[in-house]
């Protein structure tokens, strides 16, 4: 007994002071990426290449990258945050950020683009906030990834994030939860079983699809064996992307979501 | 059967929840087998009864309440029960009642030696077994029928002395009376 | 000449298919059947679309492997598992994918339930496609035994799969595990490859196992391309290799720990993983290692600056790991729940091939870092760690000296690192070799990945198979629980934690 | 109407309140605590009433299996609780019921909660909460002696059979003597039991193979999920209320004598908390073990008491 509370006195009070403060992202985090359409050589005149500039979209692995008005949209939802776009762009004009903020409630708010600002998930309307604002309890399934995203979500339970004091937690039966995280491209095999946990959760429920894979299909997204993300079989409220995401953007979409951190960007 | 066994347990609600009606007869039982007036303490004294009364009454009214509020409960559609998200459930996974009390029969194994026949599995393709188990009854089994029997054998030997024979039948009990005889003189 | 028909390989070496000899269906089980007889293991067992086979057994006291194939004249060929248990898993593996039938196998069932990858060949005939893990499982009769039907949807985050539990109160009869909810479709991706998504496919095999499926990723293509990495690449490789073994081997002892409601071990140990995939997210940005390796050299250089920073991090970090696992050793509580449960003995172990730590715990000392080793595990041999009971606290046991081994390396390689200036970044591969063969194997947290890759005539990939030591190891946590209490399945099952999309795939 | 009358019934009152309201309020201290000794910060020491408080809110998804039996235990369980709550003392002296031989009726309005709990279980079909349901009456067998051979104890030492004179008036040489020390442990260990905390069951581990009392709850949701909850943490409470009954100062006063009770609660939730801080649970097959050193001890105890 002494050697544990000798222990606790060496290993602290570890708890992070987040959203209070922002805890240490390792440098080399790729956070958002950045398109600075000044420098794209297929726009700016001044490093324009002849015949357009496509390499950062062939160099993506997931199509992530699409040239709008010759302009690259990058789709978080299918990004894996990768180096490649951005060690291929001869102008540098995509470059990944430090900010872990990604989580967006809409599809189609995981765009970036140049000069546009991104779409930050909102909290829940009011009605809802007044049923989930201090209990949230998660499902959480795990359909067919490669149990990346599950290492990072069950991080959130540790002492250094600890979930638990925001009212959020994991439970084991979905009659007891109010909502289904769910990771991975949903494959064919875990349908059915996604469809009936789903159905299990009484309503009001919540989905969150977290990762690349439970939001496009990830770097799965031209198999046949799983069906493209979680909006396929169940509507989906929040998307987290990454590949994984760090726990703090999984974090901060979650806080988010029960509007523990405001609408600012 | 069933009908018995359903007046019998609403002749046990009927004592639980109003004891004072039972408590007064039953006293009237035991003082007239006794035939005395006061062998035991009255039951009506020992145990407040009528309190008992009173405390089912609000333990109803608070049932009742709790029930309405729960069962009023906004109502999502029925589901098949909670079970892993599993498609072809079937009906070898419920419960059986051999397992229920499997806990107790263990605990109490030094008593009951429960008798087990094919429960290891072994090999790493086996092919499919049975399983069974019987708790003899220690009293029953174990004690009283193997006694029985075993009088019944030890017995058996002394057959002999049945012979069928009126004549023989009151050899003996001449030879009894002679020996009370003896046994009364000395 | 040596007595197994098997031609000799090293692992990483790439060989054209021509200069392996095609053996006759007969000699190539005679070959699997004795060389598994005389001790050597069955690492990967797999066909392809042209109805070849493929075998290679690992000769570890000889520190090579040894690789036969045969080609089948029709789907059909007699299984190798009634004499050889360890073929079970592959050979339902082959019936599955090619319509292959085994015949004569004794346990045979679909194992990832998706159809065949052959047009109208179904081994089981099938015309459907098949339900997830609904099969014919086996079963004690008796109106007494009840089933307890697990997952695939888990109490905890854990990945699904599905457990049927023969059980009589709270004994367990018998296990059986179906799994397949996680095949995405991998193997079948990579064939073609490589292409953009190729690597992406290594790293996803299994996420907490990014790095060692990633090297062996690697060393494949190098082998194919005849890409020497600088050893300076290969040490930083060795790094990753080792902060991933930490960082899950504490996660593992910490989720014991938790498993028995251990609370101080848990609840420190979650928070000293983070410190560990943190280090790896130093290098290369993300936690799990992504990105880190690329055919060819590395993604993110662990330059002599960042290595001199890593090193005061890392001895923070290990000095908390000390504290919080030497608690676990000191918990009587702990070490009798440890103790009790999830035996395998060190016969089965043998016979059905285990692996890694499932197989040192059993008092196998094997691990592809000394009996294969490559990169920097030539110079620098590792300390095979090993214990002898098999249960639950040997293998907890030996992820802690495993733990002391790899920090002794990080060590050694970070130090080393901070002195050496950096490798330039890797040229872009040549292209492969047509028509060969290479195959790869590593000694991940786990244990041994594999990956075996065949190249059509302009040197795309026909064949890629991955083995993961999940693969292996799921047949021992059944056998583990013969016998056991049920409610003793979480902490064996832990102390396996073995992965489900590795064997998905 | 007369002071005395007054001061009686805001007594009732206080009791009343106390029963209804504080419950939800122990397993926020007890996981604070354990959070404290983690390292963490914790979730708000007011969670359960946020939990209770949304699944009043929520909808409940029935199995289609089950019948009205399924609703029975969490309303017979909280129904059970408040009129058991009822017979024991709180704070000051007597219990709002208290009558010659309401010992009884506690103990047995636990064992009715348990039926039912346990029907409940069964109800859905579902092998986990068989298994959950055997559990709990393999383990309440031998529970069930060590409570009562406690109150036999007590009983001797006062001379009576009402829950209130057994705790509040245990007598001086009972008081701290060796025969309440072993009831005092055995009824700890019953405590533990009942309550599902660690080393017999855990609370945290949502683990459907090892749970003892959640995996029989595993169909609940909506309203009858929160009677569950609030349930177990009355139990907490009245159990609670029970063990530190005999060690509590009467008589310093109503108002120590409320805070005293409050305190020696607040104190033994800390306390669980500690211990689920510093040991393992056991291992299944030990907890029958672990349970029958209860009965020895209350055993002990008893005998202790008719020398």
């Amino acid at each position: 007994m002494i050697h544990i509370l000798l222990s606790r006195l060496r290993q602290g009070h570890r708890t992070i002071p987040y959203p209070g403060s922002l805890p240490a992202l390792p440098e080399r985090l790729r956070g958002r990426p950045i398109v600075d359409v000044s420098k794209c050589a297929n726009i700016s005149g001044a490093n324009a290449i002849k015949d357009g500039c496509q390499l950062c979209v062939e160099v993506c692995p997931t199509e992530a990258i699409n040239l709008r008005e010759g302009a690259p949209q990058i789709d978080l939802g299918r990004c894996l945050f990768c180096p490649e776009c951005e060690a291929v762009c001869p102008p540098g004009a995509i470059h990944y950020s430090g900010e872990h903020r990604l989580a967006a409630r809409n599809r189609e708010d995981l765009k970036v683009e140049g000069g546009a600002e991104y779409r930050l998930a909102k909290a829940l309307d009011a009605e809802l906030m007044r049923v989930f604002g201090r209990s949230l309890k998660l499902r959480v399934v795990s359909a067919g990834g490669c149990n990346g995203c599950e290492v990072d979500v069950n991080v959130l339970q540790t002492i250094t994030w600890d979930l638990g004091r925001f009212g959020i937690s994991y439970v084991a039966s979905p009659r007891h939860a109010d909502g289904l995280l769910i990771c991975g491209p949903v494959t064919v095999n875990m349908e059915e079983a996604l469809r009936i946990t789903y159905d299990a959760i009484p309503a009001p429920k919540l989905v969150i699809a977290v990762g690349a894979c439970a939001i496009s299909g990830g770097p799965f997204y031209k198999q046949s064996e799983q069906l493209g993300g979680a909006a396929s079989v169940v509507p989906v409220d929040l998307f987290i992307p990454g590949c994984p995401p760090h726990p703090l953007t999984i974090l901060d979409g979650l806080l988010r979501l029960l509007g523990k951190l405001g609408t600012s960007a | 059967m069933l009908a018995a066994m359903g007046i019998l347990s609403l002749a046990c609600a009927g004592i639980g929840l109003v004891p004072v009606l039972m408590a007064k007869p039953l006293d009237r039982v035991v003082s007239t087998l006794s035939g005395t007036e006061q062998v035991l303490p009255s039951l009506d004294n020992l145990v407040n009864l009528s309190w008992l009364t009173v405390l089912a009454i609000p333990l109803l009214v608070v049932g009742f309440i709790l029930w309405k509020w729960a069962a009023a409960t906004p109502r999502g559609k029925e589901q098949p029960t909670w079970g892993c998200g599993y498609l072809a459930p079937n009906a070898r996974m419920q419960y059986t009642a051999s397992s229920f009390a499997d806990g107790l029969v263990q605990g109490m194994g030094w008593v009951l030696w429960p008798k087990i026949q094919g429960g290891r599995v072994r090999g790493f393709f086996p092919f499919p077994r049975r399983f069974q188990s019987h708790v003899p009854d220690p009293v029953l089994d174990r004690v009283a029928d193997p006694g029985l029997n075993g009088a019944a054998f030890l017995l058996s030997g002394l057959r002999f002395l049945q012979a069928g024979h009126m004549s023989i039948y009151l050899m003996y009990i001449l030879l009894t009376l002679l020996v009370l005889l003896i046994w009364m003189v000395v | 000449m040596s007595k197994y028909a098997f031609l000799p390989i090293v692992s990483g070496q790439s060989l054209p298919l021509s200069d392996i000899q095609e053996s006759s269906l007969e000699d190539f089980r005679k070959a699997i059947i004795q060389g598994v007889h005389d001790g050597l293991r069955l690492v990967c067992f797999c066909a392809d679309a042209e109805l070849r086979l493929f075998a290679i057994l690992a000769e570890d006291a000889a520190k090579q492997l040894r690789i036969g194939w045969t080609k089948l004249a029709q789907a059909s060929f007699p299984s190798i598992t009634p004499h050889c248990v360890q073929a079970n898993l592959f050979e339902r593996e082959i019936a599955e994918q090619f319509g292959i039938l085994p015949q004569g196998h004794p346990w045979f069932k679909p194992m990832r339930f998706h159809a065949s990858w052959a047009e109208g060949r179904d081994a089981w005939g099938r015309t459907t496609s098949p339900s997830p893990a609904v099969m014919d499982f086996f079963t004690v009769g008796g109106e007494e035994v009840h089933e307890v039907a697990v997952g695939p949807v888990h109490a905890g985050v854990i990945e699904p799969g599905h457990f049927r539990f023969q059980c009589h109160g709270e004994t367990v009869l018998h296990l059986e595990i179906a799994l397949g909810f996680q095949h995405r479709g991998i193997e079948r991706a990579l064939v073609g490859g490589p292409n953009i998504l190729s690597l992406k496919h290594a790293e996803t095999v299994s996420g907490d196992a990014t790095i060692a499926h990633v090297w062996t990723y690697c060393r494949i293509l190098e082998g194919l391309a005849g890409v020497r990495v600088p050893s300076r690449s290969e040490w930083v490789r060795g790094v990753a290799l080792e902060l991933e073994r930490m960082a899950n081997h504490v996660g593992d002892l910490g989720a014991l720990a938790g498993d028995v409601g251990f609370l101080p071990t848990a609840s420190f140990c979650g928070r000293i993983r983070g410190d560990w995939l943190n280090l790896t997210a130093a290098v290369c940005g993300s936690r799990l290692g992504r990105d880190w390796l690329k055919p060819g050299g590395l993604g993110f250089d662990l330059e002599p600056d960042l290595a001199k920073q890593l090193l005061p991090r890392m001895a923070k970090a290990w000095a908390d790991t000390r504290d919080a696992i030497e608690l676990l050793w000191g918990a009587a509580s702990v070490m009798n729940r440890f103790e009790a449960a999830g035996h395998v003995d060190e016969a089965q172990a043998r016979e059905i091939g285990l692996v890694g730590v499932a197989a040192r715990a059993c008092g196998i000392a094997l691990d592809v870092r000394k009996d294969h080793p490559s990169g920097p595990y030539i110079d620098h041999p590792i300390e095979v760690s090993h214990a002898e009971s098999g249960n639950v606290h040997s293998r907890a046991w030996v992820r802690w000296l495993e733990l002391v081994e790899s920090h002794r390396f990080l060590l050694e390689a970070l130090e080393g690192l901070a002195l050496a200036p950096g490798d330039p970044a890797p040229p872009p591969l040549p292209s492969l070799a047509p028509s060969s063969l290479c195959v790869a194997l590593t000694e991940g947290w786990r244990g041994e990945v594999l990956h075996m890759a065949v190249t059509d005539s302009e040197g795309r990939f026909s064949r890629y198979k991955i083995v993961d030591p999940s693969f292996h190891n799921w047949f021992g946590v059944a056998l583990a629980m013969r016998g056991e209490q049920i409610s003793d399945f979480p902490i064996c099952n832990k102390s396996f934690n073995l992965s489900y999309c590795g064997h998905d795939l | 109407m007369p002071e005395s009358h007054l001061v009686h019934i805001s007594h009732v009152l206080l009791h009343l309140l106390t029963a209804l309201l504080l419950p939800p309020l122990i397993p926020g201290l007890i996981n604070k605590v354990k959070a404290l000794m983690a390292g963490r910060s914790g979730p708000p020491v007011l969670q359960l009433y946020y939990d209770l408080a949304k699944l009043s809110r929520k909808q409940a998804v029935f199995s289609r299996t089950t019948t009205w039996v399924f609703l029975m235990g969490p309303v017979g369980t909280v129904a059970v609780g408040l009129v058991a709550a009822m017979l024991v003392p709180f704070g000051h002296l007597h219990a709002p019921c208290g009558f010659q031989g309401d010992v009884i009726l506690f103990a047995y309005l636990f064992g009715l909660a348990r039926f039912l709990t346990v029907l409940s279980a069964l109800d859905t079909g579902s092998s986990f909460e068989g298994m959950g349901a055997a559990r709990e009456v393999t383990f309440a067998a031998l529970a069930e002696p060590a409570l009562f051979l406690g109150f036999a104890a007590l009983a001797k030492s006062t001379g009576s059979l009402s829950l209130s004179t057994m705790l509040a008036h245990t007598g001086p040489l009972f008081r701290f003597s060796g025969p309440l020390v072993l009831v005092l442990a055995g009824w700890a260990i019953v405590y533990m039991a009942e309550n599902s905390r660690i080393p017999v069951d855990d609370p945290n581990t949502h683990l459907e193979l090892t749970m003892i009392h959640e995996v029989m709850v595993l169909d609940h949701s909506g309203r009858p999920f929160a009677l569950v909850l609030y349930g177990a943490s009355l139990k907490l409470l009245v159990l609670g209320a029970l063990l530190v009954g005999p060690i509590l100062p009467r008589n310093a006063g109503p108002l120590l004598d409320w805070l005293a009770f409050y305190l020696a609660l607040g104190v033994l939730a800390a306390g669980v908390g500690f211990a689920e801080s510093i040991m393992a649970r056991f291992r299944m097959t030990k907890v029958p073990q672990f349970l029958v050193a209860g009965v020895l001890a209350t055993a002990f105890a008893f005998l202790l008491m008719l020398v």
